[in-house]
């Protein structure tokens, strides 16, 4: 049984054909083959993760197969505290979406549910890898699932977002892809195996890891996103259906900080070294700025879209950090802004769905209304202001301890962000869940978007209060990553 | 015997033959074309075998195959006139690309 | 020994609040209550006996696990039981089980029963689990739920606008003191490593002095914004549009004493830097002032008491401030006692009449005497006359000023406690004494609302008692020193403001609209009312913020997103400039090879009818041709 | 002897282009059977006695006959249909006709010599060419087969 993470890998995409083909005979089997199939991987997960050593920061259950030889590629997967975090994020984030897609996808069913799994299995494959080219394939192929699933099943305006969020991500791995070249071009081994190149990168003079690493920002930059490189953020969360934001959101932007720990921190430190005060400025015009945009919007799904840049700005500002808070910090970040930007994004939909209208002006009164989905909504924010006992709050703590020991006028700015995440966060619900309600809400029954929900709800209180459970496998591959 | 009128005769069979092949749309006639054609070669034929007989062998195997050849021939054109009702071949071009 | 179940308090609470949550619709009404009372009861109950054996032996009680690992450091969560916090759970379980039996009967009719009661359990959950709280981030957790609380149940008639504001403004203005206190809270870690409060006595002597000073006044900034403290007090008048025994138990009695009790908490710490005590003190006096200076013209029931609650949690802040940390907490005590009260009072008052302005109530000593006695004990402790708990408490801060041997500390304090009782009978006479103009409202209250009263009131009257021991148990001890003269004095200065307000109120010799046409007592009159227009300023900052905000969405919208498009459009002007020499160069180099490859091929597909004849002809072609090019080349 | 079998050869071209020529199928189909005749005349001329014998039994006797027989099964009127690119037909045929003869015009060989009796052709084609007689008899078989599945009716 060493194949576990190949079959991680494989089960999403084989599984992925096998839904178009029920398809075929019974549109509305695809969800149930698609559902069971996550569930398998999640399982299959599962059992990974009780051979998965926590005690190791190193690759684990590393599968090696011979392909483009001639190139010194090779097909390299292995799991590591990083890693292993954010495959289950997304394993569980994709039966999150499948759960919000039940009712609501209701055209081209046998297409949708197999670029869901698609989605899943390139996300799994992009945390997994550990060669540069089929890190690359993966990282590409994500974008093509996200992009059908924005074009296809999203709003009103779908077209234009789904092009600006292909042209701007894409361009944006061209250049992580510059990147990766000139590391492999530089190397004098010719591999692109990762853990070999880390090695390697570590020797490159300043300059020289300082030059790469431009074009490895600007590969997570975009990703991430970090302001001035967001624009496409906001139109894609607006004009995805719920279940692509959620994922898009949840995991796809995880892609941006992985990079950034993987190839940024792992192979490039000295570049960080020199570029940390820089990077620290961004980050926190980031906080400040996506927090200032996001108080200024109209559109409720937008206001969360742009607290995800500021979420994410975090993370970065952890990473650069250079500690093993700062770093354990960022992963968690990433991990708890995963579950709480889904369950936002989730609640936003079906609160679209209820009231006919995502404009927040419009919103007064949702809490007579809708009582349920206003409790969810006031929960998920306050999870995103970092209310301490959620996991956010763990999060922008040991981020802010950790980069405390590095900066500090800069730590304190950015804390003082929080007071302006506050701020939209409450302003918000102020102007939503509050007053007389001149809405007509259709009743629907939410019973199975609600349910897939809890699981999200039931993380964000767990790791809000008990932390190891995450940190278990974040420290030893931050002790490990630091120490070198 | 000088072969002149051989040759001529020959020659002159299969530029007929060739004729009525390319410009006729009587499937028959056609055949027919292609009878005088085969015929022309077996002239050749038997009036080059002078060593041995090897020559009129083959023209006797000519003369088989050209039976064997109208027979299955004519088998299409009867089966083309039942189906179509119109032997003309200008109908009959289901090889067109 | 009792102490080691310290922790069971806040359990049934939070089980309380989860089920009425989540349970919200199928919980009828009434047993949502009575859950929420009889967690509440078993609290109070422990906490009683906590304090009870605290009280007798006066030992404590540490118990700690491991709660999670961070890098090389392992944070640890635990309860700690002292004296101090001992006190505290007996003042938090103790009005908190008085208020929710209030509740019961004022929030009867109302149908988010379940909600409510499931918010105020886990309010007196986190308060009480900030209480026990033995490190810094435990205890900051609580501290933000207790925010949180404190934001859903101030904003918990949601139909109304001024809870949305209200509600949102507290949570805002209590977050800036918490992310100060956050800040100092991370900045002491990274010096010491732990977050236990043992483990930073212990080792915060080592670092520099500037840095003692700055975690220090970080952590009074959590202080100022949770006690509304100036310049951040602007939330607590806004906070009393929530349901009255969410004023009486969170903007009274517990949530606002939050900061205080961290003060006491840290009190090691503060011995050793005189400037932060100093800052401490001169911040607690000058709220005193304000508050008790901003209570004077208020029209609101709650209002009044509002103000009051900041200027006397000034002076508990002011007696930390002056080292008199047993003073505080005995006035901490007195205070919850008498301001529950008056609050719970005022309830009564409101439901009675449903009206919310004293100028237009009276007669209310007619409706049965027991709520207006309780009343007048409770008034009477605030005011400070002797020998009610205020008195005690308030002699005790002043003694402490005095070894402090501040002068200007001393003479504001005791300006400040002679307009308290001024205040405070205005508030009384508008709404107590005879007046026949006025009407009183035709409701009245049953037991269950009287009840509560009458026990705090009981306790007010009788905590004076205790002032002795009461010293002698805390941890720091305070000598009561030969000031006798300065104590008759400042009695006497009260006793003047009593008089003073009993004149002009009650018995209205002297008439209050004649002094009202004084110009200096007009402008006076002004910025009292308008509490020195600092919420004024505060709100036209946010509306700037907003603004701003707004501007940088627009901004967002025009010139970020502007930029990309400005690239996407130069990009689509050169694509297209290059599209059409693409077309004619490169495409149509490409295009061109198609076509003539299209224009053969259809010319070639004309031969192809398909017509064994027509092959033949071709046949016969490429014949000749052959033949040609073979005599051509072959001579 | 040359001067008759000129004759002949005169007479086998003048009747290969009759029917070409002739509008009536019937007609053509009797010069194709003269023609044949005269091609089995030029053989025996030459000696070869067997095939001139069997020219004229096959290609006179039995494919004449089956064409005939065709021509009354198929063409009710007995008319064939009009020709197409006569002229062109010409050139072309010309042309190749040209370029064939202007070489051979030159060959002055003499033809026949050997004696093709029965019994040496019977004894070569079961010697020297047993193998392609051989295929030519499968071919045969296939063909009356072929022809008999092509023309049985669907119905039967």
């Amino acid at each position: 049984m060493n194949q576990l993470l190949s079959l991680l890998i494989l089960i999403p995409l084989v599984g992925g054909v096998i839904t178009y083909l029920v398809g075929r005979f019974n549109k509305e089997a695809t969800k149930y083959s698609a559902l069971s199939i996550s569930i398998i991987t999640g399982i299959l997960f599962l059992l990974t993760l009780t051979k998965f050593n926590i005690k190791i920061g190193k690759y684990q259950l590393v599968e090696e197969y011979s392909w483009l030889n001639s190139i010194g590629s090779q097909i390299l997967l292995g799991i590591d505290g990083l890693s292993a975090t954010l495959v289950g994020l997304t394993i569980l984030l994709t039966i999150v979406a499948i759960g919000m897609s039940w009712k609501k996808i209701k055209k081209k069913k046998k297409s949708y549910y197999p670029l869901l799994l698609l989605l899943e299995a390139g996300l799994i494959g992009v945390f997994l890898s550990l060669d540069f080219i089929i890190f690359f394939i993966f990282w590409e192929i994500t974008l093509i699932p996200m992009f059908f699933i924005i074009a296809i099943w999203g709003g009103e305006r779908r077209l234009y977002a789904s092009i600006k969020f292909f042209i701007y991500t894409h361009l944006s791995s061209l250049f992580l892809l510059i990147s990766i070249i000139a590391i492999y071009l530089h190397s004098p081994i010719q591999t692109f195996s990762i853990p070999v190149l880390t090695e390697i990168t570590q020797t490159f003079s300043p300059q020289l890891q300082l030059m790469i690493f431009i074009g490895v920002f600007i590969g997570f930059a975009v990703k991430m996103p970090i302001v001035p490189f967001h624009t496409w953020l906001p139109d894609a969360h607006v004009e995805a259906p719920t279940p692509g934001s959620v994922m898009l959101a949840g995991v796809l932007l995880k892609m941006g900080g992985y990079v950034l720990i993987r190839v940024g921190y792992m192979m490039l430190p000295s570049a960080i070294d020199l570029a940390m005060p820089i990077l620290a400025i961004i980050s926190i015009v980031t906080m400040f700025y996506a927090g200032f945009v996001a108080m200024g919007q109209e559109d409720l799904k937008s206001l969360i879209a742009y607290s995800s840049v500021g979420h994410m700005g975090i993370v970065l500002f952890g990473v650069a950090s250079m500690t093993v808070y700062g770093i354990a910090g960022g992963i968690y970040q990433m991990i708890s802004h995963g579950l709480i930007s889904a369950l936002l994004f989730s609640i936003c939909g079906m609160i679209k769905k209820d009231v006919g209208t995502r404009k927040i002006s419009k919103l007064s009164g949702l809490a007579k209304e809708t009582p349920t989905l206003t409790g969810i909504l006031v929960f998920g924010s306050f999870a995103g202001l970092g209310l301490p006992s959620l996991s956010g709050f763990i999060a922008e703590l040991t981020v802010f301890i950790g980069a405390f020991s590095t900066w500090e006028i800069y730590t304190i700015l950015a804390i003082i962000s929080l007071i302006v995440t506050a701020s939209y966060f409450i302003w918000m619900l102020q102007r939503t869940i509050f007053g007389e309600s001149q809405l007509n809400s259709k009743e629907i029954n939410w019973k199975i978007e609600i349910t897939s929900l809890i699981p999200l709800i039931i993380l964000i209180i767990i790791f809000g209060v008990y932390p190891d459970l995450l940190f278990d496998y974040i420290n030893p591959f931050v002790k490990l990553i630091t120490s070198i | 015997m000088i072969a002149f009128h051989f040759l001529i005769t020959s020659i002159g069979l299969v530029l007929i033959g060739l004729y009525g092949v390319i410009t006729l749309r009587h499937p028959i006639k056609i055949l027919m074309s292609i009878e005088l054609i085969l015929n022309a070669a077996n002239i050749n034929l038997v009036a080059f075998s002078t060593e041995n007989l090897i020559g009129q062998g083959f023209a006797s195997l000519v003369i088989a195959i050209s039976a064997a050849e109208v027979c299955v021939g004519l088998a299409i054109v009867y089966n083309l006139y039942r189906l179509k009702k119109d032997i003309d071949v200008m109908e009959v071009n289901a090889l067109k690309w | 020994m009792v102490m080691e179940y310290a922790w069971l308090i806040p359990v049934p609470l939070f089980i309380v609040f989860g089920i009425n949550i989540l349970l919200n619709k199928r919980l009828k009404n009434r047993t949502s209550g009575y859950l929420a009372t009889g967690a509440v009861a078993f609290s109070f109950i422990l906490s009683t006996l906590i304090f009870i054996s605290s009280l007798l032996t006066g030992s404590k009680f540490h118990g700690s696990v491991t709660w999670f690992q961070l890098g090389e450091h392992v944070i640890k969560a635990g309860y700690l039981i002292d004296p101090v916090s001992s006190l505290m759970l007996l003042v938090v379980s103790l009005v908190s089980f008085l208020v929710f039996i209030y509740s019961l009967e004022f929030m009867e009719d109302d149908r988010s029963k379940p909600r409510f009661f499931g918010e105020l359990a886990l309010f007196s959950g986190s308060m009480t689990g900030l209480v026990l709280a033995d490190n810094f981030l435990l205890m900051f957790i609580f501290w933000e739920l207790v925010g949180l609380c404190s934001y859903l149940l101030i904003g918990f008639w949601m139909e109304k606008s001024e809870a949305a504001s209200g509600s949102k403004k507290a949570f805002l203005i209590t977050r800036i003191g918490d992310i100060l206190m956050l800040s100092g809270i991370m900045l002491m870690f990274t010096q010491i490593g732990s977050f236990g409060f043992e483990e930073t006595f212990n080792s915060f002597g080592q670092l520099s002095g500037d840095l003692q000073t700055i975690t220090l006044l970080l952590l009074f900034g959590g202080a100022v914004g949770k006690s509304a403290q100036l310049p951040l007090q602007v939330w607590i008048p806004d906070a009393m549009v929530g349901p009255t025994p969410v004023s009486a138990l969170i903007h009274a009695a517990t949530m606002v004493k939050a900061g205080v009790y961290l003060l006491a908490r840290i009190s090691p710490l503060l011995s050793s830097s005189p400037l932060v005590t100093s800052i401490i003190a001169y911040f607690g006096i000058l709220t005193a002032l304000f508050g008790a200076y901003s209570a004077l013209t208020q029209k609101d029931i709650k209002e009044i008491l509002a103000y009051s609650t900041i200027s006397h949690i000034g002076f508990m802040v002011f007696a930390i401030g002056v080292m008199g940390y047993s003073a505080s907490l005995f006035h901490l005590f007195n205070h919850s006692a008498f301001k529950a009260l008056l609050f719970l009072a005022a309830g009564v008052v409101i439901t009675e009449t449903g009206k919310h302005d004293i100028t237009k109530m009276g007669n209310f000593w007619k409706r049965g005497k027991l709520v207006p006695i309780a009343t007048l004990i409770g008034c009477l402790s605030l005011a400070g006359i002797p020998p009610l708990g205020g008195w005690f408490s308030k002699e005790m801060i002043l003694t402490a000023t005095m070894q402090g041997g501040n002068y200007i500390l001393v003479s504001l304090f005791i300006l400040a406690s002679f307009l308290s009782p001024i205040y405070i009978f205005r508030w009384y006479s508008l709404i107590f004494s005879t007046n026949r103009r006025k009407k009183v409202g035709d409701k009245s209250s049953g037991y269950l609302m009287v009840l509560p009263i009458v026990a705090l009131a009981t306790i007010a009257g009788l905590a004076g008692l205790f002032n002795s021991s009461f010293n002698e148990w805390m941890p720091w001890s305070l000598h009561h020193g030969s000031h006798a003269i300065l104590a008759i004095g400042s009695t006497l200065v009260v006793l003047t403001g009593f008089t003073l307000a009993i004149l002009i109120y009650h018995l209205k010799l002297i008439d209050i609209n004649r002094i009202k046409e004084n110009t200096l007592f007009e402008i006076l009159h002004k910025f009292s009312f308008n509490a020195l227009y600092i919420d004024d300023s505060y709100t036209k900052l946010g509306f700037k913020a907003f603004s701003f905000s707004i501007l940088a969405s627009k901004f967002d919208d025009k010139y970020v997103d502007g930029v990309i498009n400005a690239f996407g459009a130069f990009g689509r002007k050169v694509s297209s400039k290059s599209k059409s020499f693409d077309d004619i160069g490169i495409d149509g180099v490409v295009n061109g090879v198609a076509d003539s490859i299209k224009f053969s091929s259809s010319l070639a597909r004309k031969i192809q009818t398909g017509l064994v004849r027509d092959y033949s002809l071709w046949i016969l072609i490429g014949t000749i041709t052959i033949l040609i090019i073979l005599k051509i080349s072959g001579g | 002897m040359q001067s008759l079998m000129l004759i002949i050869s005169f007479l086998v071209l003048i009747s290969a282009l009759m029917v070409i020529l002739s509008e009536d199928m019937v007609h053509s189909a009797l010069f194709l059977i003269f023609s044949f005749g005269g091609v089995g005349a030029l053989f025996l001329s030459v000696g070869a006695q067997f095939l001139g014998a069997i020219q004229i039994l096959i290609y006179t006797g039995a494919v004449g006959v089956m064409m005939l027989l065709m021509i009354y099964f198929t063409s009710k009127e007995g008319k064939s249909i009009k020709r197409e690119g006569k002229y062109s037909g010409i050139v072309l045929v010309g042309l190749l006709g040209f370029l064939i003869l202007y070489p051979s015009i030159s060959i002055t060989r003499e033809v026949g010599g050997t004696k093709g009796l029965t019994q040496n052709i019977g004894r070569l084609l079961f010697s020297d060419l047993l193998i392609p007689f051989e295929v030519i008899s499968i071919v045969l078989l296939s063909a009356i087969i072929g022809a008999t599945y092509i023309i049985r009716r669907e119905d039967h």
